[in-house]
């Protein structure tokens, strides 16, 4: 076959846009910084959130189809997700200005490593071969332990970012062992080629496919802190800088699951029976541990970190159904909570001061009456979390357990359900302290808000509410992009 | 494995056999090391020792993706060894040491 | 000849892989690493991977382990106090490793369908010629996209290890 | 139309008038609308009642009003009714006319009390119930004036609610008699379940289609649940013991409500229900049962009260018994009878007995009166009058209907009629050991003695000398003095013949000569123990010690209840419901649940070592399970 | 857009209003809209003034959200008609008795209050399972952070004990719906008893009862039925008066409410067989009320627990599956909801004057204050059930029922009849009668025109309710027999016991 066959055409590259945009613009950004003259403040942000704008439209508009042989396929996944990726990425980017000032810690390369980061999402969720999805989940993972530890000064950060790397790269050992068996056993690495040979009618030896499986499951299962896997998460989400954190809980996150529905429910479909199961387990495991360890947190990052695992088990409920509503679920899930967890710890942010040293639960005491719009709004997105109607968690939530009856996991219903009334309790001591507490000293200096940081914490509000009001917006579009 | 006389050529499952060792010596080696160097190393070592499943592996299918991806995979593996040793600076610069243990304040 | 080579070059892997886990001094282990990979360089030219083999030694032994060194080096790590494991490494950690290693064991030597042996040359997927064309035709996607992440590896570099603006 | 409704409706507008503007009106007016709004409504009954021929041998079957649906649920429909038949004829009279006595007997006692207005609307509002209860055509109507009436009661006996024995004695009374009512309204409810109606006259005259051996069990169940009802509000036996304390209240209440016309509810209540009562026999032979015992003990703690109200509460118990026998052996007309009769007599008693209070300024113990006949002789009089009656002096009301009822008894049961005639005996002793103890012998009364446990407190004369009520007392006190006397002259039993038909046969002469001779032996003894002799009653006393107090305490019957019923009951809600049941073991389990889960995440906590190589454990731990599930243990499924 | 889509949403309407209005004016406005509201919503009464239709009224019916298809829909019957009128009522009058009571963040209380208005109408008017899950829940928000913010010392305990209790339960409920909706694919109630009643939705006896005990959970707690009460008593003693006074006189009712729309017609079998130990719970409930009320040193809880008693009677009209016992049920949440409201208003009103609920506190407060002893009697009554006032109606026509169901169970749940009176009373006496001390008369002034303002409506409610009750019961009479007729249809076996054979020798005679 000629080379010229495989030249690209401008169809690969269209669908590949976003990616092309972003990355671009990263690298534009280092220009900048390269020639930024000392003591400038830099406006890398600005061009930050120029690119994810225009990644944005880029994103939702690309044809669907398969790009550059096959590596990449467009389809309503990919653009779902790749589009809560960038919108994640705008809000993020929101919420850490004011905080790098605030450090004084602001440089482009911050901005660079996320947008680098969301092209690795990217090129993660659109990826229909192995090799990209290793690719992608690398870039998008070595610039999130970075980013970890960007404020390289402060101990807590260093170590979130040893800690992330060393076990990061560690699992992806595994994840790797795993792709090399799947290649062994199955003879190819892309997606489609692997479904194709299960289902043909030489099938390898399942036990093999099974042990691949496994060891896939393990590298996914720790990006998306599933038990027990997530050791990690706890302890990187509460030494990273606050707005790395929520990026952290939910780009990766994203990502890794958008690979999972790929993988699981899109190649390895017809062994279903065999992985199903076990994600039944992992999924209990998840709520169970990330719910009951953080009743007992005293730190207001740290909480969130459990909770972003309880989250993840809720979400792997609904990739157990293995089913088109359970995708559609999980889609729906994972945007509501993008929203719902930026927008917590984008106020967070702001409560904790420089340095984050107010990030104690009773720190918050009575800021309800110092910053009534900021403890309404963080109250906002705790509801969702628990999942009170009107706002997306619940909506999420319900529809998650919906999928799940749908394919009869009844008890691990039942079980998930009475978690997220445990839940309830940890995520309403916040508001407890937050309202019913008289003001400590520690909120007596409080310096008002940055307007983009307000934008991020009222952007997500929004989309909170509004995906918990009109769920339709993103419902329709996520069972329409639903796997099977 | 079959023993007795040595054969002409050994079967490719003793090479996966082989990696197998290597990446539980490398998990080993994760496990056991202090230095957080050497813990670093072993993470190496895991990926050299997939690297060897791959090469065989495609070997065994008689098509070269499998060199393909290794190659993916030492070029990631140098881009981490770039940033992982960045990293360990800065919390040598720190802490002033290499116990892994002693990294360990962020908990509950 | 082939079984023979193999048989050599794996008892070095092995044996470095060994000495890689025990020895307490990180330069000892770094340069046992160097000897895991040589072997390891070898074997892939036994299964035929001749662009690989060299990439390995220049990549990896070369780059990567200079690399390591010049950090032990720098930060002239000494010998570690002592041996101590993390309790849940050795209880938890140790059992269920040799059951793993246990479990792709038994896969490799029954469930794995058994295939003709390795003989030196029976493979040409892997030369250079090869490997460059699928790697720009097939591969040029992923190839490019490695540029990105080599961009993230010096940004994080610049990020983590330059010296304070102010 | 006869507009039945009015006479209920004046007493309460007079109640809303009082109760609202009342401490705004001056006394006259007070009174005007008070005893005003009575008065009218006894002309309105009156009226209406020649408007249909009472008097005149006409209303010998029911005539009902019907005004509006008051409960409409499924078949089941409760209307407000009023209806009005001989029964009612006679109540009516009886509560309106008395009740028109005592309201104006009340102006002169009270008028030296706090609260005036306060009392004359409760005693207004006492009157709409209690007429609600007379005209009700069913059973719910009733059953609203039966409890109307109660919480009448219950606000008068606690009319000076600042004492606590008296408003405990309003509790006291309100709690009993909602016991009562307990059987009442199960009995209601039988009857609405089985009959569809609560309509007196539809399930009478269902009831009277019905062969007597027809279910006889539901027909004792209902009676039996009905007399639960009637010896709660008529003071029998188990449930009398609230009467002697309502005698906290002001003594005209206790003429009204406690002697006259609310306790005899029950009497009225049986007699109107009386048809279901035929139906078994069994239940009629327990009322007498329970009415003759009532009878018998009650005279028997009398006979040691020194207080002069008790005594007469005590006597009233035991003459509600003896209309109660009346009714259990079936001499229906003769119970009413004696109801008229005794409210008559026993109103009188109570005034005069009042009069005696407020001459002696509010003292009630009779060892602190005594020869009062020289400072009061117009209360004397009268009250000699009523203790006449009652102890059975031949020809006088009491007398008249007593002996209709124990020769009733002695057809139906002879040992009844003894044991009724010793009770007349009694009777006659302790009304006239009052009356002497009273009036006869030296005044004891400690000069300047204020005020008696009841402080209705006559500041304005508190002085030693007793003195004669004014003419508003006295007044009615001698028109009950006629009626005492006359009252049996008023042929009740024939005049409700078409309701209550009368057994034939003259019953044998002896039975009244012995009856009256008990009583005349009674008066003879009590003169002989408190005029002649007054040291023989301690001796006595002493010597049959262990019966002295006995009865002196009234058997003991409140401690008793207070020990079996009240303590356990209070004491087992507080440390056993409350303490242990709510606080210790169902708050134990939701908290328990609750540390449960703090337990669990304490657990977890400590598997988050921080240390990077403890979580590489776990992954490897993670991995060997999912290798197993999914590539091993896969295989199975 | 109906009338009822107004009176729904005016309160959330208020509710932004207030925030947007300055702090100043947040009492008068919250006054002056939800006297609106109230207003507003005795429109609802016109088709049901001169005839009383069974079906629905102001059924508003659009697409909320197409898929998984939910739907807006809200409309009236003769069963929410009278409880919506409840809550319109009294939130005005919770505005009213609030006015000097709250002072601190006055602004958010109100609104917090017409939220609070705005869930309870949305829970008693949706027809849609998912609607009505939503309202559930939002109203249940509210009322958290009015006992947590303005409640007393342990208002902290109190509220979150209130929240978890409540989510334990209704997360079940949850899923009980979804697994309907699975079933049936649809969340519209009116659907899906359609199916039940058309056989073309039939479960087996196991499903039917795992999902009707899975609602009966949720409404159990809210009631509260026995054994799950002990929220209750604490929410109420720290709540604020106002927050007291919307818990039980409405939030309370969802809970019986819900008991009566949906587990008893949506699963009828399983109703029928549970019915037994239900209506044991309910008498159980009744009796343990009224005697732990009877030892209650604390004016609230003693009020608390006499709910817990008034309740149980509701639960034992709706299952003893008669005509009667359901109308009293119903008639009896209404009754609940005026008497035990005035009751924690008055209570309230002393709370203002002393600062204090312990009983011992009080004594004579008679003398000083004669109106208020006045009113605080009536209220007594009417809570103890004297005729001619409302809850007498509602008791009689239960146990009425009951005595038709079962008359074992009348037996003992009259016993709860005394005992009210018990505990009542000599709450009354200990409070009211006796000698009151200096420092209590002094701080004992006697209703103000305010107080007047707010609880003589309450006031003449009882007297018209126990006297007429018929301007109420026809068309709650309609829509139970509606009720009666679809729990009827499967039903197995009747609980009813066959009337005896006398009645039809009584028949033939006449």
């Amino acid at each position: 076959m000629p080379i010229a066959n495989f030249l690209p055409t401008n169809v690969d590259y269209a669908r590949f846009l976003p990616e092309l945009i972003l990355t671009v613009a990263g690298v534009l950004i280092m220009f900048l910084e390269a020639l930024r003259s000392e003591g400038r403040r830099t406006n890398a942000g600005l061009v930050a959130i120029l690119a994810l704008v225009l990644a944005l439209p880029a994103a939702l508009m690309s044809s669907s189809g398969p790009a550059f042989q096959g590596m990449l396929v467009i389809d309503g996944m990919a653009t779902f997700f790749r589009t809560l990726v960038i919108v994640v990425g705008l809000l993020v980017v929101f919420s850490s200005t004011d905080y790098l000032r605030r450090e004084n810690q602001e440089s482009g390369e911050y901005y660079a490593l996320i947008l680098f980061s969301i092209v690795g999402q990217c090129v993660m969720v659109s990826a229909n071969e192995l090799v990209m999805i290793f690719i992608g989940l690398e870039i998008s993972s070595i610039a999130s332990y970075i980013l970890a530890g960007y404020l390289r000064d402060d101990a807590r950060n260093n170590e979130a970012a040893l800690k992330y790397f060393l076990l990061g790269s560690f699992a992806t050992a595994f994840l790797l062992y795993g792709v090399a068996w799947m290649y062994g056993a199955t003879g190819s690495t892309n997606l489609t080629e692997i479904r194709r040979a299960l289902i043909s009618g030489a099938a390898p030896p399942e036990a093999l496919i099974g042990v691949a499986a496994a060891l896939i499951f393990v590298g996914l299962a720790f990006k998306i802190s599933a038990a027990p896997f997530q050791g990690w998460a706890p302890d990187v989400y509460q030494g990273a800088p606050a707005p790395v954190s929520a990026f952290l809980t939910v780009g990766p996150k994203a990502a890794a699951f958008a690979v999972l529905l790929r993988i699981f429910l899109g190649s390895l479909e017809p062994i279903a029976a065999r992985w199903a199961p076990a994600i039944w387990v992992c999924a209990l495991a998840t709520m169970v541990v990330g719910n009951f360890a953080a009743i007992m947190q005293s730190n207001i990052k740290r909480l969130l970190a459990y909770s972003s695992i309880a989250h993840a088990g809720y979400v792997l409920v609904a990739v157990a159904a293995n089913s088109g509503t359970g995708s559609a679920a999980a889609m729906f899930y994972l945007a509501a909570y993008a929203f719902t967890n930026i927008g917590a710890f984008a106020v967070v942010t702001y409560f904790s001061r420089k340095g984050e040293r107010y990030v104690g639960i009773d720190d918050f005491a009575g800021l309800a009456q110092r910053q009534p719009g900021m403890a309404a709004m963080l109250t906002i997105f705790l509801l969702s979390l628990i999942g009170v109607p009107l706002t997306g968690g619940f909506f999420g939530k319900f529809y998650i357990f919906k999928a799940a009856l749908d394919s009869k996991l009844i008890w691990l219903t039942v079980l998930g359900l009475l978690n997220s009334a445990v839940a309830a309790y940890y995520y309403l001591r916040i508001l407890v302290v937050m309202y019913f507490r008289e003001p400590g000293e520690s909120v007596e200096t409080l310096p008002p808000a940055g307007a983009l940081l307000q934008i991020a914490v009222y952007g997500s509000a929004v989309g909170t509410l509004l995906l918990g009001i009109f769920p339709s917006l993103i419902l329709d579009f996520a069972n329409r992009a639903a796997i099977r | 494995m079959p023993l007795g006389p040595l054969p002409a050529a050994v079967p490719p499952s003793w090479y996966l056999t082989l990696s197998a060792i290597l990446f539980a010596l490398g998990v080993l080696g994760f496990l056991l090391r202090r230095n957080i160097i050497t813990v670093f190393m072993s993470i190496e070592l895991m990926l050299n020792a997939v690297n060897l499943s791959f090469i065989t592996f495609s070997y065994v299918l008689k098509r070269n993706d499998g060199h393909i991806f290794s190659f993916f995979v030492m070029v990631v593996a140098a881009a981490e060894a770039a940033v992982g040793l960045a990293i360990i600076l800065t919390v040598f610069k720190n802490r002033q040491t290499l116990e892994i243990d002693e990294v360990s304040s962020l908990k509950n | 000849m082939d079984a023979l080579l193999f048989m050599i070059f794996a008892a070095i892997a092995v044996i470095c892989g060994i000495n890689l886990v025990v020895q307490t001094h990180p330069i000892s282990s770094a340069l046992s690493l160097v000897g895991v990979m040589g072997a390891l360089a070898a074997l892939y030219l036994l299964l035929g991977g001749e662009f690989i083999a060299a990439a390995q030694l220049v990549v990896y032994a070369g780059a990567i382990m200079v690399l390591f060194v010049f950090v032990i080096m720098l930060l002239n790590a000494g010998t570690e106090k002592k041996m101590t494991v993390r309790p849940l490494g050795k209880y938890l950690g140790a059992p269920f490793l040799l059951l793993f290693f246990g479990m792709i064991a038994y896969m490799i030597q029954r469930i794995l369908p058994a295939s003709s042996p390795v003989v030196f040359g029976a493979f040409q997927g892997g030369t250079a010629l090869e490997i460059g064309r699928s790697l720009f035709t097939v591969y040029l996607l992923p190839f490019e996209v490695t540029s990105v992440l080599i961009l993230i590896a010096i940004l994080g570099a610049i990020v983590l290890a330059r010296k304070e603006v102010d | 139309m006869q507009q039945l409704w009015l006479i209920p409706i004046l007493p309460l507008l007079g109640f809303l008038l009082n109760g609202i503007f009342g401490k705004r009106l001056a006394k006259p007016v007070i009174n005007a609308i008070a005893v005003g709004s009575v008065l009218l409504s006894f002309l309105w009954v009156v009226k209406t009642l020649s408007g249909l021929g009472a008097f005149s041998g006409g209303l010998d079957q029911t005539y009902k009003e019907h005004y509006y649906t008051w409960i409409q649920s499924g078949a089941l429909n409760i209307s407000v009714d009023f209806a009005i038949d001989r029964l009612t004829a006679v109540m009516l009279m009886v509560v309106t006319g008395v009740g028109a006595l005592i309201h104006i007997y009340s102006i002169g006692y009270m008028s030296h009390e706090g609260g005036y207005y306060r009392f004359f609307a409760y005693l207004n509002l006492f009157m709409f119930f209690m007429l609600i209860l007379v005209l009700g055509a069913n059973f719910l109507i009733l059953f609203v004036g039966w409890e109307g009436v109660g919480l009448c009661s219950y606000l008068l006996i606690g009319f000076y609610f600042l004492e606590k024995f008296a408003t405990d004695a309003g509790n006291k009374a309100f709690i009993v008699n909602r016991i009562g009512d307990f059987g009442f309204a199960l009995a209601i409810f039988l009857v609405g379940f089985h009959f569809n109606t609560l309509d007196f006259t539809t399930v009478m005259t269902q009831v009277k289609g019905m062969p007597i051996e027809v279910s006889a069990g539901l027909f004792t169940a209902i009676s039996l649940l009905l007399l639960v009802g009637a010896t709660g509000k008529s003071a029998q036996i188990p449930l009398y013991v609230w009467l002697p304390d309502a005698m906290a209240g002001p003594t005209p209440v206790s003429a009204l409500i406690h002697a006259a016309t609310m306790v005899t509810a029950g009497v009225y209540m049986i007699a109107r229900t009386s048809q279901i009562y035929l139906h078994s026999t069994w239940a009629l032979d327990i009322v007498a049962i329970v009415g003759l015992t009532t009878a018998f003990v009650a005279a028997t703690i009398g006979l040691a009260q020194n207080d002069i109200k008790k005594v007469f509460a005590y006597s009233t118990v035991s003459q509600l018994g003896y209309m109660f026998v009346g009714l259990g052996v079936g001499a229906f007309s003769a119970g009413i009878f004696h109801l008229m009769t005794h409210a008559f007599f026993k109103a009188l008693l109570f005034l005069g007995a009042g009069s005696v209070i407020h001459a002696c300024s509010g003292e009630q113990d009779m060892r602190h009166m005594g020869g009062l006949r020289k400072y009061t002789p117009i209360t004397m009089v009268t009250l000699l009058c009523g203790s006449l009656a009652i102890a059975g002096f031949p020809y006088l009301s009491g007398a008249a209907s007593k002996d209709l009822i124990l020769e009733a008894a002695y057809e139906h049961a002879p040992w009844m009629y003894w044991v009724g005639v010793f009770t007349a005996g009694m009777t006659a002793f302790y009304v006239f050991r009052a009356f002497f103890m009273t009036f006869f012998g030296e005044y004891k009364g400690k000069p300047a003695s204020g005020h008696g446990h009841d402080d209705h407190g006559h500041d304005d004369h508190g002085h030693g000398e007793p003195h004669e009520s004014p003419a508003v007392m006295w007044i009615p006190l001698a028109i009950l003095a006629v009626l005492s006397l006359g009252g049996g002259f008023i042929n009740i039993p024939h005049f409700l013949e078409p309701i209550f038909p009368l057994q034939e046969g003259e019953p044998a002469r002896w039975l009244e000569y012995v009856a009256t001779a008990a009583g005349l032996g009674g008066i003879a003894l009590a003169y002989l123990f408190y005029v002649l002799s007054p040291s023989l009653p301690e001796s006595i006393a002493s010597t049959f010690k262990g019966v002295h107090t006995l009865i002196y305490n009234k058997y003991f019957v409140d401690e008793f209840y207070d020990s079996t019923v009240v303590e356990p009951i209070v004491g087992g809600s507080r440390q056993l419901l409350w303490r242990v049941g709510d606080v210790r073991l169902i708050d134990g389990i939701a908290n328990g649940i609750g540390s449960t889960a703090r337990g669990i995440g304490g657990i977890l906590r400590r598997a988050q070592s921080g240390y990077i190589r403890s979580y590489a454990a776990w992954v490897i731990a993670g991995t060997v399970l999912a290798i197993a599930y999914i590539g091993f243990m896969g295989a199975s499924r | 857009m109906s009338l009822l889509d107004i009176v729904l949403f005016l309160p959330l309407v208020g509710f932004f209003l207030l925030l947007i209005l300055p702090k100043q004016s947040s009492r008068m406005a919250a006054m002056v809209i939800s006297l609106a509201i109230f207003v507003v919503s005795l429109g609802l009464l016109m088709p049901y003034w001169f005839q009383y239709p069974s079906g629905h009224t102001f059924s508003t019916d659009i697409q909320w959200i197409s898929y998984p298809p939910i739907r807006y829909h809200v409309a009236l019957d003769g069963l929410s008609l009278w409880l919506v009128l409840l809550s319109t009522l009294l939130t005005p009058i919770a505005a009213l008795v609030s006015w000097n009571y709250i002072d601190k963040r006055v602004k958010e209380y109100y609104a917090f209050l017409l939220l609070l208005e705005f869930g309870v109408i949305g829970v008693f008017i949706s027809m849609d399972l998912f609607l009505f899950y939503v309202f559930w829940e939002v109203s249940l928000v509210p009322m958290y952070f009015l006992i947590g913010i303005w409640g007393h010392e342990r208002r902290i305990y109190a509220a979150v004990k209130f929240f978890l209790f409540t989510m334990a339960g209704s997360v079940l409920m949850l899923g009980a719906i979804i697994f309907l909706y699975n079933r049936t694919g649809t969340f519209d109630y009116g659907q899906i008893q359609g199916m039940i009643q058309t056989g073309s939705l039939v479960f087996d006896a196991r499903t039917e009862m795992i999902l009707f005990l899975a609602f009966f959970m949720a409404f159990a707690i809210k009631v509260p039925i026995f054994p799950l009460h002990t929220w209750l008593p604490d929410a109420h003693v720290e709540a604020p008066t106002a927050g007291s006074l919307m818990l039980a006189s409405v939030m309370l009712k969802m809970g019986t409410y819900g008991l009566l729309r949906f587990c008893v017609t949506l699963f009828p079998d399983a109703a029928h067989r549970s019915a037994p130990w239900i209506v044991g719970l309910a008498i159980v409930g009744i009796i343990y009320g009224a005697l732990v009320a009877l030892v209650q040193p604390n004016m609230k809880k003693l009020v608390a627990y006499s709910s817990v008693s008034h309740l149980g009677f509701v639960v034992l009209g709706i299952f003893t599956f008669t005509q009667q016992g359901l109308d009293g049920a119903v008639y009896q949440m209404l009754n609940h909801g005026i008497s035990t409201g005035a009751l924690f208003i008055l209570v309230g009103f002393l709370y203002e004057r002393r600062h204090s609920l312990e009983i011992s506190a009080y004594g004579g407060v008679a003398t000083p204050a004669p109106n208020l002893a006045i009113i605080f009697l009536i209220t007594t009554l009417a809570s103890i059930g004297l005729p001619t006032l409302n809850n007498f109606v509602g008791e009689y026509l239960v146990l009425q029922g009951t005595a038709g169901a079962n008359f074992g169970w009348a037996v003992f749940a009259s016993l709860g009849v005394i005992f009210s009176a018990c505990y009542m009373l000599w709450l009354y006496q200990r409070t009211f009668f006796g000698r009151a001390s200096e420092s209590l008369s002094h701080h004992m002034p006697d209703l103000t025109t305010r107080e007047w303002a707010a609880i003589l409506p309450l006031v003449l409610l009882m007297v018209w309710m126990g006297s007429f009750a018929q301007t109420f019961l026809p068309s709650i009479s309609v829509q139970n027999a509606a009720i009666l007729e679809q729990t009827k249809k499967l039903r197995t076996e009747r609980v009813a016991i066959p009337a005896p054979q006398f009645v039809e020798a009584s028949r033939a005679n006449r």
